[in-house]
């Protein structure tokens, strides 16, 4: 009976699965990231106006990762899915540097959150394929990320399209999550 | 971009409030659905708990 | 009042919305209230239907 | 066991309540009509935006009576509410002489509908209590009532504000649906 009762209860409780968002700007690659963690392939996609969630699993953890649409008018919204997140991945399109000021905003509003104080930030650089992207420390200081309090976090450039960089920001986010724990 | 009316004038949003409702009405994630509706539909303060409330009443308890 | 554009630019209908989702959210006659929400909505044929189904699918069967 | 079951089958089946639908234009005096009925007087009301709902009690009948309302904007909704209703009580101001037309395309739409083939009809001439309304007849003839077919239906003259007139047409309504059972 004991034995019966605390494996029921590791599986209820042991393994939790993480929940994880995927915040940015619209187009920043939210949504091509999503799947090229999930089945690892580059899919065709289409501003989401709504949000695509998948459970992903990564080096033996299980993750339920919602990627919410960007665009301007819905990105208010994005609070109401704050509750209970472990980690968000934001990702920045390294190449449009005309709203880099608007992503700095919208990350800072997020983190003022009360709901996240506890949620772990891995920024992804992202579409560092493009000729025009800035490096990854034009990306960080851009957003402020060296001035962040509180905050255990990280920045990793990524090209979602060509598949790099993704494994060692994943790398580190399991590191992170599992250290925390 | 409801410029302080009550109305829903952008197509961005009124697809949104589609999709998440029908999230909603399947039953998925509505916890977070509902927190989503009435924020879109901006429900008044007292309306939006009890919508709340009744949502955690739903859940199973010994599953949380 | 939608002249054809995917948008709900008329307050009363925008009332009316939030009144009849608030009621379907606390349970009551959800069928006939998950009937309105898809009209006002305008959702596609396919998912008003996928949406009754799952409202019939709720109700008790012998009460019927 | 077979008198518990059927006793139990009795409560459940024998006196289902009867669904009512309280339609007619913005401003004909549907609410007042409702709260008339069930608690026998005249209250304050505003222009309804959704709906009312309560159980009325008559003659040992319960009625659950939907009260819609009839702004323009929100009339094209009222074809959800359809489905196992078992009369309409169709609210006209009879001196609103500009929009009869209007009313009688509504009504006519209505009846048009699958759902409502078989519902009893009774039209309610309100507001007879003001000097310009027109006569039952009249609002019979412009609402083109005499030429239903395959429809059980009766106007009455009342007032919802003076409480005239409701009576009768309730007795007819209850008798109608007695005989149809
Ligand atoms: N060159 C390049 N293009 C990318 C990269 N990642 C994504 N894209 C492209 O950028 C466009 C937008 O990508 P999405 O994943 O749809 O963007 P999103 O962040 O989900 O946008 P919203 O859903 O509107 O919030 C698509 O055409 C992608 O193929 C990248 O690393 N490099
Ligand atoms: N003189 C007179 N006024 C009436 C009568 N019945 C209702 N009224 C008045 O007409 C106005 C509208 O009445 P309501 O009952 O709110 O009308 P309604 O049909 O519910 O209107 P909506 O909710 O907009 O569809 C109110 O001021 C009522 O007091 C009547 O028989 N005579
Ligand atoms: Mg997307
Ligand atoms: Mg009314």
């Amino acid at each position: 009976m004991g034995g019966f009762f605390s494996s029921l209860f590791n599986g209820l409780f042991g393994s939790r699965e993480m929940r994880i968002l995927i915040l940015g700007l619209d187009g920043a690659g939210k949504t091509t990231i999503l799947y090229r963690l999930q089945v690892g392939e580059v899919v065709t996609t289409i501003p989401t106006i709504g949000f695509n969630v998948e459970t992903v699993s990564y080096k033996n953890l299980k993750f339920q990762v919602w990627d919410l649409g960007g665009q301007t008018s819905i990105r208010p919204y994005w609070r109401c899915y704050y509750s209970n997140t472990d980690a968000v991945i934001y990702v920045v399109d390294s190449s449009d540097r005309d709203r880099m000021g608007i992503s700095k905003s919208e990350l800072v509003a997020m983190l003022e959150e009360e709901e996240l104080k506890k949620a772990i930030l891995v920024v992804f650089a992202n579409k560092q394929d493009m000729e025009q992207a800035m490096t990854p420390t034009e990306v960080a200081n851009a957003l402020g990320l060296p001035c962040l309090k509180d905050r255990k976090w990280q920045i990793f450039k990524t090209s979602a399209t060509k598949g790099t960089g993704l494994d060692d920001a994943m790398e580190w986010l399991v590191e992170s999550l599992k250290s925390r724990q | 971009g409801l410029s302080g009316t009550d109305a829903l004038s952008e197509p961005t949003e009124f697809e949104y409030l589609r999709k998440v409702l029908f999230e909603y009405m399947m039953g998925r994630e509505t916890k977070t659905m509902a927190k989503v509706l009435t924020s879109v539909l901006k429900f008044p303060p007292d309306q939006v708990q009890t919508v709340l409330d009744k949502e955690e009443s739903k859940q199973i308890p010994w599953l949380r």
